[in-house]
């Protein structure tokens, strides 16, 4: 995953990235075809250039050798917002067919609500990034059929849905699981599958999806990451493994 | 022309005093951001001071409100999300919500930013275009916040809008770096939702790590949040922020926060830690012996290149 | 003038005061009987203590000593228009009787427009402020019965008209002349003469005056400024007589 | 996790290349503000390149706007008021509005203020409580701007207000004291509508008085007025902002501003200033030559401690 987020990020954009997968995703595109990045922080941080990794945006280690410190409305209002925030990852506990997602509460066993944080600025993002890159854990619970909580609109119902609201940014352009990378259509902004990692069977991806997936025959697969990639995550990037256990 | 000193009014004031501005029901702004900068020993005092029925606020929710929330001294909360970052949810928060103790104004981070920035502006709404289409919206249109918040189009592009009412705070409370007894307060590092917050609000608390003359302020005037007269408080308090971090003062205390994580897991967990760090010491300086004294404290300083 | 703006300032109090006579008026409050008011200055300066007299609200002179830096938008709206202004000093080219004005453009005596720099924040102080004071010279073609352009209103037409209106501020509470003091009527908020200075008639008052004016019998003089005043303004205020000539 | 110091894009350019980034028609926001921190030589090169039919806005104008108005660059203007300080009117400003040479769309400068905020947050209008009452609202609606200014009621509150459309200006122009060559730029002192006509704009065009390295930006992010990926072009030039101030780096030049004060005052004085300051130096340096070199220039040195 982490290498397969790196990949979806191209040279000189900004971007948010959260805790965990995202950071380590934009770290290793820094390290290697995307040296540009520009990170944003809602914390009121931009450009941050860590030497080791803190507990979250507002560990003060994410804030190390930034170039501007200012406010959640800054970045969140007059960058996000305002338009030129190029990719958004989003972390979810649910996500649909169509990209909405939830970041806000699931239903337990017995049918009461299990709350999280909340979504913070992750429905901001959603809405006005050019284009966010979703990160969920592939279970059947969580690539869903309807969310508990559309905390964040990916093409609501697709087609055109989302323009003709007048949700100004671009929408999901992937969803990143344990198990596969999805893109969207083009005209009906329905999930549609791109590539399943190596080692997962079609049947395997099926079960563990809430939704019917198309899974064309001969479903490419998702390139390993390469060994520098590997060897940047673990020696350099995470060298603590504090969010990379097995890569 | 001679420089003119004038010999100006001092708000200096203790934290119990400071804490007294705030009354029960009020609309408390909090200015942490989940681990970083949280008036957490405000947030003991006013629940050492038995405050009840707080409405509070916040972007982004830390330790200062998940205690407040654990407490029972809160009604309503307006946020957009919380967290202990790493170390683990806002239990309290979550549980009350789960339980229906509390009601919940939950928005997108930017719309709780934007009521603020209105009520600091002086204006009675903004629009915005986070929210549309979400169950954000949704929910709060209909059930948690039907007078603040509603859909709406532009007058000039008839484009799609949500328009949320100001929020004027009845306090905001800021932990700051630094300070001088006017209220002329100097925050480093990012400050999130903290300007609009103070800048929208009837009354400011300033909670201040150190206290300076007003000629160290005047050294760099870019950097006061807002000007000392709107200011109604400052107190001068070491560890104030205590066990979250205070950038370039002190990192946050992880061994703390564990195990705040893990007595908050649970009502009665949570109980045991208001009794041995809120209510039985008799002050802040006896809480900080609890944590571990100037031994232990000594150990967070922050490193002056780093700045954590 | 500049004592009887003095007069006008309470201890404590935030106040926006221009160039010249407005800002020795606040000068001379801070010496005497209101050492703690707090200036403000458009350009983004609060609680400036200046050592010598500068240009104008641009002159760097003018931000000496302050204890905040901030933007337009900081003090004309997060506290003008946030309503946490006691006193705006307005210059005016033309006030009517309701203490509306003009600090925009004239007539020429050729019936063209002879059109000054423009109001800036003075709309924005006149809206806002809880209280205005107004600085015109006293002449017929300044004290009008109708402006050429209203650019900052005082009470419109008079009566309720202001606040039905739903301007948050206070309103003219003065205006100051090189002849009078005028305030404004509680109810019918026509202008009021308070106060005449020595040496003026009631003829004099009259003719240079562009409207009616109620002169009371034995309306009072105003107090004239005192050894103290005067010897603060010459010597240590303005000692190089930048603003103030004669008295 | 070692440091990333990433090989980051250089925006530095020339004064010329960068004007050539405004076009006939663009909607230019200058950043000065009456007699300080105007972006003089910017404006000189756009003059000399024969920039026609601008749009200019500002809060406060200044000599830079005047300039470009004299030269017959500007076909409108939005604005709130202008000057020279106590130096003067913007003389050549109110002659071609008193012509009828240019259309004014002339608000109350918080309104201006507030057409950039909304443009800064991505937002189609901001309501507003300035300007009620006012013939300035009265003649922007009815003439000036109608397609921009409309009264209205508060969803919520039904109070009148009056709402401005955005302004994003095609190009920002800001004169600073320090900046990267990334873009990264700081002001020293008040900043007025610097931020928000920045960060509305879709490009930005930074002057700087002093090029410094990253790493001089990192000591205090704080003062970094917009990040520098927002920023299209950075031009190092020393006193660019002649004959306004730059505060802690040089004076206004009171001889220089009487002079100009005394041309500007006829269309003629105009074109003699015109010549001989504008279009007949070859380039920034010699128009820093004719002003009187550096034996003059060093006399308007700040004093460190003054900043002035």
């Amino acid at each position: 995953m982490i290498a397969a987020g790196s990949r979806e990020i191209s040279d000189g954009q900004a971007v948010f990235a959260g805790l965990g997968i995202p950071q380590l995703a934009v770290a290793l595109a820094q390290r290697t075809h995307a040296p540009h990045v520009v990170v944003l922080n809602e914390a009121g941080v931009v450009d941050p250039h860590l030497i080791e990794l803190g507990v979250g945006n507002a560990d003060p280690r994410h804030w190390y050798g930034a170039s501007y410190f200012g406010t959640f409305l800054d970045v969140v209002g007059m960058l996000c917002q305002r338009g030129v925030v190029d990719v958004g990852f989003l972390g979810a506990l649910e996500v649909d067919a169509y990209g909405n997602n939830n970041s806000s509460e699931v239903l337990r066993d017995d049918g009461g609500i299990r709350r999280f944080g909340g979504g913070g600025g992750a429905n901001d993002i959603a809405s006005h990034a050019k284009s966010t890159i979703l990160i969920v854990r592939h279970e059947r619970r969580k690539l869903v059929e309807r969310l508990v909580h559309n905390t964040s609109p990916g093409f609501l119902d697709g087609g055109d849905a989302r323009a003709r609201l007048g949700l100004p940014g671009g929408g999901p352009s992937r969803v990143l699981t344990d198990k596969a990378v999805f893109g969207f259509d083009d005209v009906t902004h329905h999930i549609k599958l791109l590539s399943i990692h190596p080692g997962v069977s079609d049947e395997e991806l099926q079960a563990a999806t809430g939704f019917a997936l198309d899974i064309p025959s001969g479903c490419p697969r998702t390139p390993p990451p390469t060994d520098e990639e590997v060897r940047l995550v673990r020696e350099e990037l995470d060298p603590r493994r504090m969010y990379v256990g097995a890569f | 022309m001679t420089e003119n000193q004038a010999v100006e009014r001092s708000k200096l004031t203790s934290l119990a005093e400071a804490a007294a501005i705030v009354r029960d029901e009020d609309n408390l702004a909090v200015g942490g951001f989940a681990c970083a900068r949280n008036a957490v020993a405000f947030s003991r005092e006013l629940i050492r001071q038995g405050r009840r029925d707080l409405t509070l606020s916040g972007v982004v929710l830390g330790m200062e409100a998940d205690l407040l929330v654990g407490a029972g001294a809160v009604k309503r909360l307006i946020y957009g999300g919380g967290s202990l970052d790493r170390y683990g949810p806002i239990q309290c928060i979550n549980r009350a919500y789960e339980q229906g103790k509390i009601v919940a104004e939950y928005y997108s981070s930017l719309a709780v930013n934007f009521r603020y920035l209105a009520g600091a502006l002086g204006i009675p709404y903004m629009p915005i275009k986070s929210m549309l289409g979400s169950d954000l919206l949704t929910r709060l249109e209909q059930d948690t916040a039907a007078d603040v918040v509603k859909e709406g189009e532009c007058p000039f592009t008839s484009e799609h809008l949500v328009l949320v009412r100001a929020l004027v705070p009845d306090v905001t409370v800021l932990q700051v770096q630094m300070a001088d007894e006017l209220g002329n307060a100097q925050i480093l590092g990012p400050r999130w939702d903290n300007d609009e917050a103070a800048k929208a609000a009837r009354q400011v608390i300033v909670i201040t790590e150190e206290l300076v003359s007003t000629d160290i302020i005047r050294r760099q005037p870019e950097l006061t949040v807002l000007p000392g007269f709107r200011v109604d408080a400052v107190v001068h308090l070491p560890f104030g922020a205590h066990p979250t971090s205070l950038y370039r003062c002190y990192d946050h205390d992880a061994d703390h926060l564990k195990l705040y994580v893990g007595k908050a897991r649970t009502e009665a967990g949570l109980e045991e830690y208001l009794d041995e760090y809120v209510r039985e010491p008799r002050d802040h300086f006896e809480y900080l012996d609890r944590v571990g004294g100037l031994a232990h404290l000594s150990t967070l300083k922050a490193d002056p290149v780093l700045g954590y």
